[in-house]
């Protein structure tokens, strides 16, 4: 296919800072890419890491992760668990053979919606540079064998 | 890291000229952070000499005045004291910018004075040639060259020098004069216009 | 182990898509978004799905309830704005319809699709999505209740400066009993220590004192001065606050004030808070003449008695008897609905400026110096003088932002700085006729009256110069600098570096948090910006409440701030906190974490997570659980429970999950499939 | 094979290393009542049996079959789907079968990487470089050995399975009580608990069982267990620093790792309703780690160096992601 | 012994003889020894910055990685001169600041076989290691001629103390390390307010009434406060204040004699080292006068003039009420 890729994002938005940040990049009409998709948890501190492996599991290129910037928790501290738990999941994942660029950690006030969007537009770009993820459709009747079959190809060629 | 340019549709290309100033400058400029207190122009030793105070020089730069800034003498009679380095309220790294000032002002040739221009080039000749500073013949290039009337004033002191042992006739050479150079002729290669 | 959407959907689901005008309507194709979700989502429960102008007027929200009734809807979702717009009223909606307000779900395609893309294909792909998403979590909603917890009548006021005594007279006046503890032997705080106020000039104590004495005298307050909190259980509406009474050395039931224990008493030493290290106090002392509670405290570490073991003056003066050294400190527990902090803030130590001298050049005076130095009641009688104590000076220098709007130090403003440096210059003209300077960066006269005042100093001659002062200095050029202290400073309206001589220099310091912010934040579970002020719980919309439920702010405490502002925040504090009182108890949001203990193991993981110390750990049982009261449902704790024993209502995992599976049903590549079909 | 009455049983190993099948035989003398009560069909490990014979047996004529090992190849599939087809109670015997286990870390690696590891490492002799040949033309015909698959999946992932027994190997006395329970609903004593049950384990996780003491954790350091100078008997593992995987894994084996002063290392998987054990244990261990500072946090971590092997030891073929992209990206 | 990595810079064996001679001479009673850069190069003074960026910085870096690579286990290089301190702190910390500017200067660097990892070494200056390594108590300890009843201002100038970019010195402003040293050598020190102003730098050469106004202020305000000698840690401090001494007279009408010395000058004294191997003597405003004072004669004949002082003429300075021992 000659078409530009169009990656898909995931992004967890704290709905203290990040989420109402994007509420404010909307009000202000800032531009963005359509490429990302927000969850709205209560608090970054609020992220499972499960979360992110489930959306590159379902497919996802990308995965950011926003949270109230440090100092600034609206649970006090809880945003530098979110940071703790980024760091392992990205060693981790490297190792799964997730590139670290594919999952990022931007910190994001109530007010900061033009520097969401542009984070937002940055890293669409950069996960479209790295091209797509497409983890297998494990859950999918035919994710294994279009596996088996891609790799028979392979063997063949 | 590279100061953050800021990428905007300005109608103006000489409003550039900050971040030129700033990507050339080394360590992070801040340079635009500047907010026009004065503190430098008050805090500065040789401002009197100066035709602008350094806030008015940065407020030049911010207004793209590109030649009104590059002939300035301000960069020139900054004599590197740093006390306007620390007591910028906003972290303006003003001395490391007057440094840039300066080689933009060689480069451009649109200095005024070509009095400190030049002595910093004689100085830097002689350290390329030799490897070290060698002040008997600094002094007496310089001062035959910008201040021939100042030399009997300066004879006893001159004299002096010498009679201590506190200047040498000869230059000293150091033994890696071709790693030096060799290294600087690269280093100029990779000189950022 | 098995995909969430093999869960058979059993909820009959409502999907309403809102227009909003063309606002959302514009970019996104909503017919098709509409369409799409009733025949993509048919099999995961959406039984009817709508597009309607307003979703939010009356007659959208009837459209809802009508079809909750008559179609049975078990779970509703409304693609419109944003949740933190309308979550609320399609809630309502619900409820009104009778089905429970927490199985409906708003998604945004206005603030996050249509207002921020351009390409209307792709945002009606993403409009989709976001409403897959919305479906799949709706499906693993639960019925909830709001908590509804009691608010206990009495509240505590933690600070006596200005805005914790209006805070304090104010709920008071209301009929409900008060706290008010102090740290120093009196309150009246910093307002207490100042000659005039700006822009009006009426005097400090004039205003303040009966205040002071409203807040004494009030039945409903009661007052622990000298006293600090120490311990905070509980939460919101049912708080048990612990109070140490400090000994004062005084027995308070016998004493009356009469003042003679403070003027027998042989030792003499610098007051460093009241007379801001400018004048000297007695070690048995009642700090200023209209001190409420009018007490005395003897300063331990000042009596002779207590230092060398004799002496004993003001014991043997005292006409009641109401000294007794063997006084120890006192512990007290309250108990507390809400309470308000008013802590207040400190003064920069301008030492650190070594380039202003202040601290090694005599004549440089902080702000707080001059203050004392104007005020009647202070060490000089209000006579402005040089550090000598006899010489007028003939021409004084005002240096703002000492301290504030400066990386190097603090970088904000500190808000009340030139207003109180036209006060000073208005007060030096007034009892010296010196001449004035007044050195700034920017001259910020906001507010009422406040420009009028600049314009009343203009015409009073002081002399402004535009630009932030780089030294000062007794190193003498010329003659005429021999002798003075040089201000230099660049003129940045002239152009020029220009040396000033003056003979006295106050420096206008900035307000800085209290040195033991953080540990108070700590103590009573709030948090604070990384300057150290408390942060409120919405900038502009909710700024006297914190994110803590029960514990509000007002006046320095949040930021700097002057008198009118403190007074007004101590006021909306205790209004909030009357709203509270009045409805005998509080509907709390139901996102909350709760163990299961079946599973919980004890491993102790989440046991030190939780900033609001919500979670318990139970030695008997080896269970940690957490108290719902406490807890504010940020989730740290379900995120981090390593057995999954931890869940959390309305934020849960399988509410989570399941709209990352409906946000991910839809991909570029199926939108251009079917363009191209 | 006589036809006796009592009812049929079956076990089986497919990619697995037979820890299983000992653990069985550990149950001592309750391998007798298996026998009382049972009739072994097919077990190949303790008797000769032949596919086609299982094949001619009608659909659903075994009761119980015990399945261990996980999915490697075509062989496993072929036998899981027959098995499936065959029993009425299907069980996922032990971890591999469960979740993977270790025979699931090779999903990190490509198929090669992993023929490179057996046919081509010191241990063997492989001069001409050979490569098993899944079809090779000979004279007589062509023949076949079974497909390797790119990526081992567990029996769950294969075929409908009704209960898990979990741990590396189960543990034999939780095997015992299994067998005890279903003699106990064979005679009419017991009910069987609900399908997709976990039996044979707890229902909590291994510090339930595990007598150290326990207080809040923040974590300064990781470290292994023969870098700590002297290792506190008494106190949790993971407040000494070292990584225990306990405080996420189910329960059943008695802690039998921690009581010995070892840490837990996960065989008997996550705890119910988990749905990604390794992010479980991702998100408890950063969250006690005490810093606030990124690099210092990153200094940390770096005491962890093999993370996915660290919390995904016997869970990777289990988990959400299943495989690293060199299994599945060629 | 300690043992450090030292960085001369030019002036050391030309116009800055005396403090090589005098720190070289109160080497060993301090317990240090300096082993020298080899074949270190300048490092460009205030020059080599104003004319490009890459170069100035590779010059510099020349000797960062001819030190490192000279280091054994301790990581400090010692400089003496404040512009070479500052010069060599300054690539550090840049490079660093500025990955760019690290990896454009390591490309230079190769040419000559050379590298340099920013943060690899620690720069510091000869009087933060008297003070925080050798320890005032032990300088105390080798006091046997105090300098009893000389006034001393200690002058700083301007690089040492600033920018600091590691935050080694107590202020940018007032910094108390000198004061502390010569206050434990027994010396009288003034609270010399133009303690970091500045000598003029270059100016001398280039424009000589911008520097005379410097040096006039400096010497005017010690002179002011009686000093008997200005005290440096820098050549070039030490160069423009006593070199230029007499044509800044010759300009202002003015007839100082204030001699300018080397501190280590003063601690070989207070250690009871012969004067002229301190290089006493190669001043040119003779320190003579000043020095018989404390009874300390100094080699080689000059004219004497004596010293004019000035009439004070500042106001005493009235008692603060708090009088807070400073943390001097």
């Amino acid at each position: 296919m000659s078409e530009q890729f169009e990656p898909i994002l995931v992004g967890f938005t704290c709905n203290w800072c990040s989420y109402r940040a994007a509420d404010l990049a909307g009000t202000a009409r800032v531009k963005y890419p359509p490429n990302i998709r927000l969850v709205r948890l209560m608090c970054s501190g609020r992220l499972d890491p499960a979360f992110v492996i489930k959306a590159f599991a379902e497919g996802a290129d990308g995965v950011l992760i926003t949270g109230c910037h440090p100092g600034e928790c609206h649970y006090l501290e809880q945003n530098y668990k979110a940071l703790r738990r980024y760091l392992l999941l990205r060693r981790t994942l490297e190792q799964m053979g997730v590139e670290p660029e594919r999952l990022k950690l931007v910190w994001a006030s109530a007010a900061e919606g033009v520097k969401l969007a542009h984070e937002i537009s940055t890293m669409v770009e950069e996960v479209r540079a790295l091209g797509p993820l497409d983890w297998p459709r494990w859950w999918n009747e035919n994710g294994f064998h279009a596996v088996v079959e891609e790799q028979a190809q392979e063997v063949t060629a | 890291m590279a100061a953050q340019v800021f990428r905007s549709s300005d109608p103006n290309p000489n409003l550039r000229f900050l971040e030129e100033v700033s990507a050339r400058t080394a360590g992070v400029s801040r340079l635009e952070m500047c907010i026009q207190c004065g503190t430098c122009g008050g805090s500065c030793p040789s401002s009197v000499d100066m035709d602008h105070t350094p806030r008015m020089l940065f407020a030049l730069i911010r207004a793209g005045l590109r030649e009104a800034a590059l002939s300035s003498n301000t960069p020139w009679y900054c004599v590197s004291c740093y006390h306007c380095v620390v007591r910028c309220p906003q972290d303006v790294h003003i001395a490391d910018v007057m440094y840039t000032l300066k080689s933009m002002a060689i480069q451009e040739k649109l200095y005024k004075e070509a009095t400190a221009p030049d002595f910093s080039q004689t100085f830097v000749d002689m350290v390329e040639t030799y490897g070290r500073s060698y002040e008997f013949g600094l002094a007496t290039r310089h001062y035959l060259k910008h201040f021939p009337l100042r030399m009997p004033s300066m004879a006893p002191m001159g004299l002096g020098m010498l009679s201590k042992k506190r200047m040498d006739i000869t230059p000293t050479r150091i033994e890696g004069m071709d790693q030096l150079k060799a290294i600087l002729t690269r280093a100029k290669e990779l000189e950022v216009v | 182990m098995k995909k969430q959407t093999e869960i058979e959907g059993k909820e009959r689901i409502g999907v309403y898509v809102c227009h909003c005008g063309t606002n959302i309507a514009g970019i996104v194709d909503v017919e098709d978004v509409a369409a799409w979700a009733e025949k993509e989502l048919g099999d995961r429960g959406v039984v009817i799905t709508r597009d309607y102008k307003f979703m939010c007027s009356s007659l959208g929200q009837e459209l809802i309830e009508k079809d909750i009734k008559e179609q049975g809807l078990t779970r509703v979702v409304v693609a419109a704005c944003s949740p933190h717009l309308h979550e609320a009223t399609f809630r309502k909606a619900c409820e009104n319809a009778g089905l429970n307000r927490y199985l409906c779900e708003l998604v945004s395609i206005r603030e996050q699709v249509s207002w921020v893309h351009t390409d209307k294909v792709a945002a009606t792909a993403k409009a989709k999505a976001v409403v897959a998403g919305g479906v799949e979590r709706v499906i693993h909603h639960e019925p909830l209740e709001a908590l509804h917890v009691p608010i206990h009548p009495a509240t505590m006021v933690v600070g006596g400066g200005i805005a914790g005594i209006q805070a304090a007279i104010e709920i008071a006046d209301a009929g409900f009993p008060v706290y008010l503890v102090e740290r120093e032997p009196s309150i009246g705080g910093h307002m207490a220590q100042f000659d005039k106020t700006f822009p009006t000039l009426d005097c400090a104590a004039c205003i303040l004192t009966p205040k002071m004495v409203t807040a004494g005298t009030h039945p409903n307050i009661k007052i622990f001065s000298y006293s600090e909190v120490t311990n905070v259980d509980g939460y919101v509406g049912n708080f048990t606050v612990t109070i140490r009474k400090k000994a004062r050395y005084v027995n308070e039931e016998l004493c009356t004030g009469c003042g003679i224990c403070q003027e027998k008493c042989p030792a003499k030493v610098i007051d460093d808070i009241y007379e801001a290290g400018l004048g000297y106090r007695k070690g048995a002392y009642i700090p200023f003449p209209q001190a409420v509670p009018k007490f005395p405290v003897i300063d331990k570490a000042n009596c002779v008695f207590f230092e060398r073991g004799t002496c004993k003056a003001c014991q043997k003066f005292c006409p009641t008897n109401a000294i007794d050294f063997d006084q120890e400190d006192e512990y007290v527990t309250v108990e507390v609905g809400n309470i308000i902090l008013a802590t207040g803030y400190d003064l920069f130590d301008p030492r650190q400026i070594s380039q202003y001298g202040y601290g090694r050049l005599a004549n440089v005076f902080t702000s707080m110096e001059f203050e004392r130095l104007s005020n009647a009641a202070g060490p000089t009688n209000g006579e402005i003088v040089l550090r000598d104590g006899v010489t007028k000076p003939t021409s004084v220098g005002i240096i703002h932002c000492v301290g504030s709007r400066d990386r190097n130090y603090n970088n904000y403003c500190s808000v009340i700085c030139c207003m109180q440096s036209l006060k000073f210059a208005h007060l030096v003209h007034e009892r010296t006729g010196a001449t004035v300077y007044n050195f700034y960066i920017d001259m910020r006269t906001a507010y009422k009256e406040y420009d009028e005042f600049y314009q009343r100093v203009l015409e009073e001659g002081t002399l402004f110069v535009r630009g932030k002062v780089a030294e000062v200095t007794d190193a003498a050029r010329l003659s005429i600098e021999e002798g003075k202290l040089i201000i230099q400073v660049e003129d940045t309206l002239a152009g020029v570096q220009r040396r000033i001589p003056v003979d006295m220099v106050v420096l206008s310091a900035a307000m800085i948090p209290r040195h033991d912010a953080h540990d108070v934040a700590h103590l009573f579970g709030i948090s604070c910006s990384a300057n150290g002020w408390f942060i409120e719980k919405h900038p502009k919309l909710d700024p006297v409440a914190t994110m803590t439920e029960g514990i509000f702010i007002a006046g320095c405490v949040q930021g700097p701030k002057d008198i009118p502002s403190s007074v007004a925040q101590g006021a909306a504090a205790s209004a909030r906190v009357l709203g509270r009182i009045q409805q005998g108890e509080i509907a709390l949001e139901p996102v909350r974490a709760t163990v299961d203990q079946s599973i919980c193991s004890g491993c102790r993981i989440c046991n030190n997570l939780c900033p609001f110390n919500a979670i318990l750990f139970h030695e008997d049982r080896m269970v940690s659980e957490i108290n719902a009261a406490l807890c504010q449902g940020c989730g740290t704790c379900i995120a981090a429970c390593p057995a999954g024993a931890i869940t959390g209502t309305g934020f849960s995992n399988e509410q989570i999950f399941a709209q990352i599976e409906g946000l991910m049903r839809v991909n570029f590549q199926h939108e251009k499939m079917t363009e191209l079909a | 094979m006589s036809t006796n009455g009592k009812p049929k049983f079956a076990m089986y190993w497919a990619a697995s290393c037979g820890g299983c099948e000992i653990a069985v035989l550990n149950t001592g003398e309750k391998i007798l009542d298996v026998d009382a009560n049972f009739e072994v069909v097919f077990w190949p490990v303790a008797m000769d049996a032949k596919y086609k014979d299982v094949e001619a047996m009608p659909d659903g004529s075994i009761l119980l079959t015990l399945f261990n090992g996980g999915i490697r190849n075509q062989e496993n599939e072929e036998i899981a789907h027959l098995l499936r087809r065959k029993s009425q109670i299907l069980v996922a015997f032990g971890s591999c079968a469960c979740e993977g286990c270790i025979p699931g870390l090779a999903n990190l690696s490509s198929t090669e990487q992993i023929f490179k590891a057996v046919y081509d490492s010191v241990t063997s002799e492989n001069a001409q470089n050979y490569r098993p040949q899944f079809h090779t033309t000979m004279p007589e015909g062509d023949i076949h050995i079974p497909k390797f698959y790119p990526v081992l999946r567990t029996l769950d992932q294969v075929v409908d399975v009704d209960y898990y027994l979990p741990g590396c190997p189960p543990e034999s006395h939780q095997i015992a009580a299994v067998i005890d329970l279903v003699i106990q609903v064979l005679n009419g004593q017991a009910s069987l608990p609900l399908k997709g049950a976990v039996i044979g384990a707890g229902q909590s996780t291994v510090c339930d069982d595990c007598p150290r003491q326990r207080n809040v954790k923040t974590i300064k350091a990781f470290r292994r267990i023969h870098e700590v100078e002297e290792l506190d008997p008494e106190l949790c593992l993971l407040e000494q620093g070292i990584p225990c995987n306990g405080p996420a894994t189910r329960n059943g084996c008695g802690a039998l790792c921690p009581k010995a002063g070892a840490q837990c290392i996960g065989c008997y998987g996550p705890a119910n309703g988990v749905v990604d054990y390794g992010a479980r244990l991702i998100s408890a261990f950063a969250s006690v780690i005490d810093s606030n500072d990124p690099e210092e946090i990153e200094q940390i971590l770096d005491q962890i160096p093999d993370p996915a092997g660290q919390f995904y030891r016997f869970n990777l073929a289990g988990s959400l992601l299943r495989a690293g992209k060199p299994a599945w990206k060629q | 012994m300690k043992k450090y990595i030292f960085y001369p810079g030019c002036a050391m064996d030309t116009s800055a003889k005396a403090y090589n001679e005098s720190m070289q001479a109160v080497l060993a009673p301090l317990g240090l020894d300096f082993e020298e850069v080899h074949d270190w190069n300048c490092c460009g003074a205030t020059e080599y910055l104003g004319i490009s960026t890459v170069p100035a910085y590779a010059l510099i870096s020349r000797n960062l990685a001819l030190a490192a690579r000279q280091t054994n286990g301790d990581r400090t290089v010692v400089a003496s001169c404040s512009a070479c301190y500052l010069n060599l702190a300054k690539a550090d910390y840049y490079m660093a600041e500025r990955p760019s500017l690290g990896e454009l200067v390591n490309v230079a660097l190769a040419e000559g076989g050379l590298d340099y990892t920013p943060g690899t070494l620690e720069i510091r200056h000869l009087l933060d290691i008297i003070i925080n390594e050798v320890g005032l108590d032990a300088v105390k300890e080798r006091v046997t001629h105090p300098l009893k009843g000389l006034r001393v201002a200690p002058y700083l100038g301007c690089m040492v103390p600033r920018p600091d970019y590691k935050k080694r010195w107590s202020d940018y402003e007032y910094p108390n390390e000198l004061d502390r040293l010569l206050k434990a050598l027994g010396a009288e020190v003034i609270d010399f307010p133009l303690k970091t102003h500045c000598c003029g730098g270059h100016m001398t050469q280039i424009s000589p009434t911008t520097a005379f106004e410097l040096i006039r202020r400096l010497i005017s305000s010690a002179d002011h406060h009686k000093a008997d000698v200005m005290v440096t840690v820098c050549p070039m401090c030490q160069l423009n204040l006593d070199a230029y001494q007499n044509e800044t007279n010759q300009y202002f009408h003015t007839n100082y004699k204030m001699p300018i010395l080397f501190f280590t000058q003063l601690i070989g004294l207070a250690f009871g080292i012969e004067a002229k191997k301190l290089g006493l003597g190669r001043e040119l405003v003779s320190a003579r006068e000043a020095l018989s004072r404390i009874g300390v004669e100094v080699p080689q004949e000059e004219p004497e003039v004596k010293p004019r002082r000035k009439k004070p003429t500042g106001l005493p300075m009235p008692k603060m009420p708090v009088n807070e021992e400073k943390t001097l």
